[in-house]
């Protein structure tokens, strides 16, 4: 029933998409689209919701007769299908509500609004799919729509190339994906996931499988070194996309990792989890170095989702080591950690691409160095960003910090890992998480700091006015979940049971209600965590804190100049930037990583020209990988080219001695 | 089948092999002509002697097509455009006579290796026939390869067909020859006139040199 | 051989012969371009009769069987909706004075002849009939491809030419191989030419002759589906001929060829002790698609860039064939079904928008999709349907073929992924800048007959999605029968 | 009554801490005034000056935010639960559960970053100086702190600071080289946290050597009191935190008599008094180093931590 609802969004989304193309003269098609998707992902939230948590006993699956022809298109929702497909409405909802008032900002909204309900329904087919066809299809399908998106900007050249990046690796992610269903298939002797599931593969198939299954998810999530398509694209789309792209796409690639290796395939070698701590660790503490290099904000958060996306797969890592050495509790804590941090940073990164949105039809800037003072201009986007901010900092008491503690905490169980490799490596992965925690700190504070505080740097910024009450209602209504995710992490968990219990046979303790108790992933002993309590205790404390100062005697405010050591400074450029900020770490870590380089240009005194500092920073995944792919690719093409402008003489000759060639081993053959 | 008749072919068709190979060796535009005027005779002649041979009277109108067609017609015109274009007496070769025998013969070593190796329940009166016109096959198409002058190159693929005509003809009752070898006539007859008519000068790779100057389709 | 109230094989052929005939003669190039609508229309509706009517033996010429009978009705189908297009296209050709009413009428008379060519080569229970109809097509385009007697046109109708009479020559000498190879067994005379009976003494036949008759065969069609090193002639043929000749090059005669093609493997599956066909197929399908991948790279001609990637797709159902397994039959017919459909589409979009640029170079068009919607939407999806993207059909052809083929021989299939990535960026590199951007050239809108673009499109969309069970049912014990 | 008894002892704990912070930094400064020859301030007079900022109002730029003026009783806020869950003189605190010490660093760290906002908001380049630096350190210190963490936890096997006492009290526990690894690891840490020499100088206000100082520089009145307030209770924080993980001794089990208690405050006040007077002659006996060479004394601690944790199995494995 839920899953026939499911489909029927899906399907509904997709007829709104095509009817827009048929209203291209009605006027208010914008409103209507976006007001259908947002009905729409309601009532599939609704339905994916409900399976989750009251009908997870049963998983109801459908067969249509389209798809693969003799074998018809699956569809299947279990547990975790309606964890992600939640995810995805929820996305949905708050994209397109937030559209409802960003999309008048959108010069030729034809580009957009046919696709923006596709991809939706692209990624739910994903999710709902229960055969190898359908998946890819539906993968493929999201893959095309997102670049349509992604392109709608078609001026601006920087678009288009990025486009094309994130079609190829795209394309170049469903091959691989193709390549593993291709063997699954082999052996399991169908395409259909039920076959896959019962079917037993060789070890080494399992190996092969998991290393393609982790590229091709891998290459849509953003991990590292296959990331480089996804600061590109993600920015150049409109906000509300960016949020959908950044804050759903990348969880449907995750949900494309866990089904295929989870649940098709449960390897029993835990070398293949190295492979996964490693890349999760490398990628969140880049990720978040390439995010704090940045002065593009919507960028920024772009490189952040890379970093998330390493913390998840760190989550995931774990959970495989724990669960090929049948260490099940372990497991389920790990897999609930990273479907936990799945839920949050899907959250608070729509959350922030929708404030980066906002903020950009507000000054029509995306540079943080021409924002500033905000704040005083946006109050309820200023609120909202903030808590995304805190959120994704991994502070307490909000949800980001949730999330994390529960990997840490089951990063410390490691030692009841037989293997030496595993536990070296995974201390080592815990520093790193550590790191890329610390540093994102760092960064939202810059992200924050420079685009919302301080003073205005540029005119637009000083003339911002808030956005509209739509994309408002939108941004706090994802600010209230990570809120509300953040207090009571112990509901989420023990609504993720029935998922980790499908995928490793075991859940976390049961964590008690009421849901002022701490949260306790393995016993009260260890360690326990109740987010409620402090944010009770944190608020009371201000309060009683403000109530002491008056009763010592309160003094009104007085507003004078800046006092900054009596140099007060006339004009804002004198504000720290988005470049001054990160000069510190710059120079202690991306020296190293990304050769990053300073040269100042000091002109003498009396000069008029201004001093200038220029920073160059190399991307070593760029210059290591991709630079030597394309220069490869043109160099055989130029030397093929020529292939084009033989003389006839030539071209027979060719087939002359393919003929003879032919022949040759012919008489060899006899 | 007697081997009296059995021998004639066989002569025949060796002879034709042994006018490819002259007609590799020549360098002079008209010795040239002349040695393909012998080709063409050769060819009805064989041709002819099969028609009588596995007495199927249709061969003789293909031996006829030959001996009009390839040994009076085509050498006729072929020496009016030369004489109208000015083309040169010596003919261009790629990488010299010398080098280009050795590769017919060992072309000749190989057709005969793939064929009689092939066919060793085959009758001996097809093998031999499909030995010697695979041969002339890969001969008119290594003289095509080799050669920079259109009339050479046309000849070369006449030879080659010369060759086809051999091989079909020696296949004992296979229909539909004559039309083939009238097909052919055509097909020749229009390479000729395309000569004629884009006034191709010197050889072929003169168009093609002219074209990837100015419009090989597509600017470099 | 019992009687039926009427044999549509024989109409199939008198139809466009005998327009073809009347075309000839007729001077109003308005008429000729309905007539020729409307004879394509006729050829087609006997084709689809061909489904219905109960099948009749094997004729001593002609013959109906699974093999052909979708090619035959792909072929007139996709004749009928290019002599739609041709009926806009050729209007504004003659508008801006590029044929002449005197060359129209060669043009529409050569129309039915060529088509009348591809039906015989198709029809054909003969492999010396086949060998002459295919030949007679392939000549056919010759003339065709030189019709706007530019350099470029006459350059490279030339190269067509002299390529494809060698080709001719090769093709017919591996003909007469087989012939050779069958007469011991089958017996002297036309019989021994004869599909029907050649398929019943395939485990007969003289193995060592038959494979090199293949030799010779695969040679000499191979140049006409454009094998690469054989392709030469392709690309220039697509580029510098009328673009409707272009769609009917592409979407048919590669076809035809590459059938002839088929039917000989077919023969060789029968016999044991044949060399085996699928190592060269498979080793020339490679080398087709990866070469064909990076010569999209540099193209400046946007015919030429699909001409390119039809050499491409060659290549592809090559491979897929090479391959052999069941799946990979399947999807190799498929494909070329779907490939004819969208390849002739794109072109139909492809001479639209050539028309409206005043220009075939890529350079000049910029924007299609602000200039031109439909166009340039148009091209988009074309070539996002050529390269294998869901909804469209060659998705599920591509699909089958890859992992079907991969846990055999994984490497090789490492390299089609390979070539199939290169052509794809590059394809996409050229195609994404002539549909975006700021548009640039002339912008005013010009006359476009959506309608056989749209027929095609959506019948590869539906490919993708839902195939009908009885063009199932038929792939499927033909893909057994080409084992 | 147990429920009334633990909450009687966490309310004082928290009185407790809020009373002694301004004292130690008072007798930290006082230590060094007389090792420098000076007579130096009282040890009350942090008291005064917190009393009067208090009293003072409150100055603000024009365009500072409302951000920047509930940052300080964030800040503090913060600052003080942090303080309270770390176990002084008894263990078993009823605030235990709420969080473990990953959670403590956590509000710490939430601390810091609306400091560090706070000190962009006003958008002048001290702050901006203040803020970046403090981030940078911070990005260093946080990891190396968590490595502490991870070898405490992965010898007393919890996370709980409870735990971990009553596991380092225990007599099982012997001399572990990962343990002194980490306290070193930890001392170098709580230098950097609380911006003491040779990482930052509290006592300075010179523009290219401040950081802390450089955050709070917009603040007054009242709000400056809080900041300074939490200032000292974090320094507080840390040394208890090291006097509880590394030298339990005397620390009170919860229900033991009230004596026991007794003994454990002054068990407590002993090991502050000792921790700020090391920490004053420590202070008096370097310099601060260049900004730069920071990563490196922080990069000790972290390998420091990091060494712990690996040698943390090589020991369980022998």
């Amino acid at each position: 029933m839920t899953l026939v609802i499911a489909l029927g969004c899906s399907a509904a989304l997709l007829l709104l998409g095509i009817a827009s193309l048929a209203m291209r003269s009605f006027s208010g098609r914008s409103t209507l689209v976006y007001a259908g998707t947002f009905a729409v992902s309601l009532i599939s939230l609704a339905s994916s919701l409900a399976q989750l948590l009251f009908l997870s006993g049963v998983t109801p699956a459908v067969t249509l007769p389209v798809g693969l022809p003799w074998l018809g298109a699956h569809f299947r929702m279990d547990a975790l299908s309606s964890l992600f497909l939640a995810i995805l409405s929820w996305g949905g909802v708050s994209t397109s509500l937030f559209a409802l008032g960003y999309g008048r900002h959108e010069p030729e909204p034809g580009r957009i609004l046919p696709f923006f309900p596709l991809f939706l329904t692209g990624m739910s087919w994903v999710i709902l799919a229960d055969d190898a066809y359908v998946f890819l299809f539906a993968w493929e399908l999201m893959s095309v729509t997102s670049w349509a998106l992604v392109v709608s900007h078609h001026r601006e050249e920087a678009n288009l190339q990025a486009g094309h990046l994130y079609l190829i690796m795209a394309v170049f992610g469903g091959f691989t994906l193709l390549l593993a269903f291709g063997l699954l298939a082999n052996s399991a002797g169908s395409y259909a996931f039920s076959a896959m599931r019962s079917a037993a593969f060789p070890s080494w198939t399992a190996g092969i499988v998991l290393l393609l299954a982790t590229i091709g998810a891998g290459s849509k999530a953003g991990l590292f070194p296959l990331h480089v398509w996804l600061p590109q694209a993600h920015p150049a789309a409109p906000s509300h996309v960016s949020a959908l792209m950044s804050g759903v796409m990348t969880k449907v690639a995750v949900y494309g990792f866990v089904r295929i290796v989870f649940d098709l395939l449960r390897p029993h070698s835990w070398e293949s989890s190295l492979l996964l701590l490693f890349l999760g660790g490398v990628t969140a503490v880049l990720g978040v170095l390439y995010a704090l290099m940045q002065h593009d904000l919507k960028r920024l958060l772009a490189y952040h989702t890379v970093e998330n996306i390493g913390i998840i797969f760190i989550g995931l890592g774990l959970a495989l080591a724990f669960a090929t050495n049948q260490i099940p509790w372990a497991a389920a804590l790990s897999l609930t950690a990273a479907l936990f941090h799945t839920i949050n940073h899907s959250l608070f990164k729509s959350l922030l691409f929708l404030g980066s949105g906002a903020v950009l039809a507000a000054t029509g800037e995306r540079d943080m160095g021409k924002m500033g003072g905000l704040i005083h201009r946006m109050p309820g986007t200023t609120i909202a960003f903030l808590l995304g901010s805190v959120a994704i900092s991994a502070l307490p008491p909000l949800n980001g910090f949730a999330s994390e503690w529960l990997t840490f905490q089951a990063i410390l169980v490691s030692p009841n890992l037989p293997q030496w490799a595993l536990k070296f490596l995974i201390v080592a992965v815990g520093a790193l998480l550590a790191l890329s925690a610390a540093l994102a700190a760092a960064c939202f504070v810059k992200a924050f700091g420079m685009s919302f505080l301080g003073r205005p740097r540029s005119l637009h910024a000083a003339e911002a006015k808030e956005t509209d009450r739509w994309s408002l209602s939108a941004l706090f209504l994802n600010a209230l979940l990570c809120l509300l995710a953040g207090l009571f992490p112990g509901s989420v968990v023990n609504a993720l049971g029935p998922v980790v219990q499908e995928l490793v046979g075991q859940t976390m303790p049961q964590q008690s209600q009421p849901f002022w108790t701490p949260m306790v992933p393995i016993a009260q002993h260890r360690s326990s965590y109740d987010a409620f309590l402090l944010f009770i205790l944190i608020v009371l404390t201000g309060l009683a804190v403000t109530g002491l100062v008056r009763w010592i005697g309160f003094r009104p405010i007085r507003r004078s100049a800046a006092w900054d050591c009596g140099y007060p400074d006339p004009s804002p450029v004198t504000q720290y930037t988005t470049a001054s900020f990160a000069q510190p770490i710059r120079r202690v870590y991306a020296s190293s990583v990304f050769g990053a380089r300073e040269t100042v240009d000091m002109p003498l005194p009396g000069e008029a020209r201004p001093a200038r500092v220029t920073v160059k920073i190399h991307d070593p995944a760029w210059q290591g990988l991709y630079a030597p792919i394309i220069k490869l690719v043109w160099f055989l093409a130029d030397r093929l080219n020529p292939m084009q402008f033989l003389t006839i003489r030539r071209y027979l000759l060719l087939g002359f001695l393919l003929l003879v060639f032919l022949l040759l081993l012919l008489s060899l053959w006899i | 089948m007697n081997s009296f008749y059995f021998d004639v072919a066989h002569l025949l068709s060796g002879s034709l092999v042994l006018a490819s190979l002259m007609l590799l060796y020549q360098d002079r535009v008209y010795a040239l002509l002349h040695v393909f005027t012998l080709h063409a005779l050769v060819l009805s002649l064989s041709v002819a002697w099969q028609a009588f041979a596995q007495d199927a009277p249709h061969l003789y109108i293909t031996a006829a097509i030959a001996l009009v067609f390839k040994a009076i017609l085509i050498p006729v015109a072929l020496r009016r455009i030369v004489a109208q274009l000015r083309i040169h007496q010596i003919l261009e070769t790629v990488g010299g006579i010398g080098p280009t025998m050795l590769a017919g013969i060992s072309l000749v070593a190989l057709s005969l290796v793939v064929t009689l190796r092939t066919t060793p329940a085959g009758d001996r009166f097809s093998r031999e026939d499909l030995a010697f016109a695979l041969a002339v096959i890969l001969l008119g198409m290594l003289m095509i390869v080799t050669r920079r002058n259109a009339i050479s190159q046309v000849i070369g693929f006449m030879s080659l067909e010369n060759g086809l005509m051999l091989a079909a003809a020696g296949a004992k009752g296979m229909p539909l020859v004559v039309e083939i070898s009238v097909a052919f006539a055509v097909l020749i007859a229009f390479i000729v006139i395309g000569i004629f008519l884009f006034r191709i000068r010197e050889r072929f790779d003169t168009v093609d040199i002219l074209v990837v100057d100015r419009f090989r389709g597509e600017r470099r | 051989m019992n009687h039926f109230p009427f044999d549509p094989t024989l109409w199939l052929l008198v139809i466009p012969a005998a327009s073809a005939l009347f075309l000839a003669f007729l001077r109003d190039w308005r008429l000729a371009a309905r007539i020729n609508v409307l004879a394509c229309f006729l050829s087609f509706c006997l084709s689809l009769s061909l489904l219905a009517v109960p099948r009749a033996e094997p004729g001593r010429y002609l013959m109906v069987d699974d093999l052909n009978i979708v090619f035959l009705v792909l072929n007139a189908f996709v004749g009928f909706t290019t002599s739609l297009f041709s009926a806009g296209y050729i209007q504004h050709e003659v508008e801006i004075g590029r044929l002449t009413p005197r060359l129209l009428r060669f043009y529409h008379a050569m129309y039915q002849f060529l088509l009348f060519g591809m039906t015989l080569a198709l029809l054909a229970n003969n492999i010396g009939v086949l060998w002459a109809s295919v030949e007679t097509a392939t000549l056919t385009t010759v003339l065709m491809v030189g019709i706007y007697r530019t350099a470029e046109a006459i350059e490279a109708s030339w190269k067509y030419m002299m390529l494809s009479s060698v080709a001719i020559a090769l093709a017919l000498f591996g003909t007469t191989l087989t012939y050779v190879a069958a007469r011991q067994t089958v017996g002297e005379g036309a019989e021994a030419m004869r599909w029907s009976s050649l398929f019943t003494h395939a485990a007969t036949l003289d193995p060592p002759l038959l494979s090199l008759a293949f030799l010779f065969v695969l040679l000499g069609y191979g140049t006409k589906v454009g094998l690469f090193p054989l392709h030469a002639w392709l690309p220039d043929a697509h580029a510098e001929g009328p673009t409707p000749i272009s769609a009917v090059l592409s979407g048919l005669l590669l076809n035809v060829a590459l059938y002839s093609v088929i039917r000989f493997k077919m023969l060789l599956a029968g016999n044991p002790h044949v060399l085996s066909p699928g190592p060269i197929l498979i080793t020339m399908g490679l080398a087709t698609v990866l070469f064909a991948a990076f010569m999209l790279y540099r193209r400046r001609d946007i015919k030429r860039l699909f001409g390119y990637s039809s050499i491409e797709h060659m290549g592809i159902i090559t491979f897929a064939f090479g391959l052999g397994n069941p799946l990979a039959n399947f999807a190799g017919l498929l494909h070329m079904a779907l490939h004819s459909l969208t390849k002739s589409g794109i072109f139909f979009m492809v001479g639209h928008i050539s028309q409206a640029k005043g220009s075939q170079k890529i350079a000049d068009i910029r924007g299609l999709t602000e200039s031109h919607p439909f166009l340039g939407w148009g091209l988009l999806a074309g070539t996002l349907a050529i390269i294998g993207m869901p909804p469209f059909g060659i998705f599920l052809s591509e699909f089958l073929i890859v992992s079907s083929g991969f846990s055999r021989h994984p490497w090789i299939i490492l390299l089609f992924l390979l070539g199939l990535l290169v052509a794809f960026s590059g394809l996409v590199l050229r195609v994404s800048g002539m549909a975006f951007g700021k548009p640039t050239g002339r912008q005013e809108p010009i006359h476009v007959i959506p309608l056989p673009f749209l027929i095609h499109i959506l019948a590869v969309v539906t490919a993708g999605i839902f195939l009908p069970h009885a063009v199932v049912g038929w792939f499927r014990q033909t893909a057994q029968l080409l084992r | 009554m147990d429920l009334i008894q633990s909450s009687l002892i966490q309310a004082v704990q928290m009185i407790l801490v809020l009373v002694l912070a301004p004292g130690l930094t008072g007798l930290v400064r006082k230590v060094k005034a007389c090792l420098l020859g000076r007579q130096g301030p009282p040890i009350v007079q942090p008291y005064r000056d917190l009393l009067r900022l208090f009293r003072k109002s409150p100055v603000l730029a024009p365009n500072a935010s409302w951000l920047f003026r509930i940052a300080p009783y964030l800040i503090f806020a913060f600052t003080w639960l942090a303080t309270a869950l770390v176990p002084t003189f008894c263990l078993g605190l009823p605030f235990g559960p709420w969080a473990d010490l990953i959670a403590i660093i956590a509000l710490i760290g939430s601390a810091r970053f609306f400091l560090a906002l706070s000190a962009l908001d006003v958008g002048t380049s001290f702050g901006g100086i203040g803020a970046s630096r403090e981030v940078m350190i911070a990005s260093l210190a946080e990891p190396a702190m968590l490595l502490v963490v991870f070898t405490l936890a992965l010898v007393a096997g919890s996370t709980e600071l409870s735990t971990i006492t009553a596991f380092v009290l225990s007599p099982s526990v012997g001399l572990r080289v990962s343990m002194a690894l980490s306290f070193a690891a930890l001392l170098l840490i709580a230098l950097a946290e609380n911006s003491r020499l040779p990482i930052d100088n509290p006592a300075t206000h010179l523009e290219l050597t401040m950081v802390h100082e450089a955050m709070i520089l917009e603040h007054s009145g009242r709000h400056l009191a809080l900041l300074e307030l939490a200032a000292s209770l974090k320094l507080l924080l840390y040394f208890s935190l090291i006097g509880t993980i590394f030298l339990p001794w005397g620390l009170a089990t919860p229900g033991a008599s009230f004596s026991s208690y007794l003994a454990g405050g002054l068990f407590y006040l002993l090991k502050l008094a000792t921790a700020g007077v090391t920490l004053g002659i420590f202070e008096t006996t370097l310099a601060k180093m260049r900004l730069f060479r920071v990563p490196d004394f922080l990069g000790a601690a972290l390998m420091l931590g990091l060494l712990a944790t690996l040698l943390r199995f090589v020991s369980s494995s022998l």
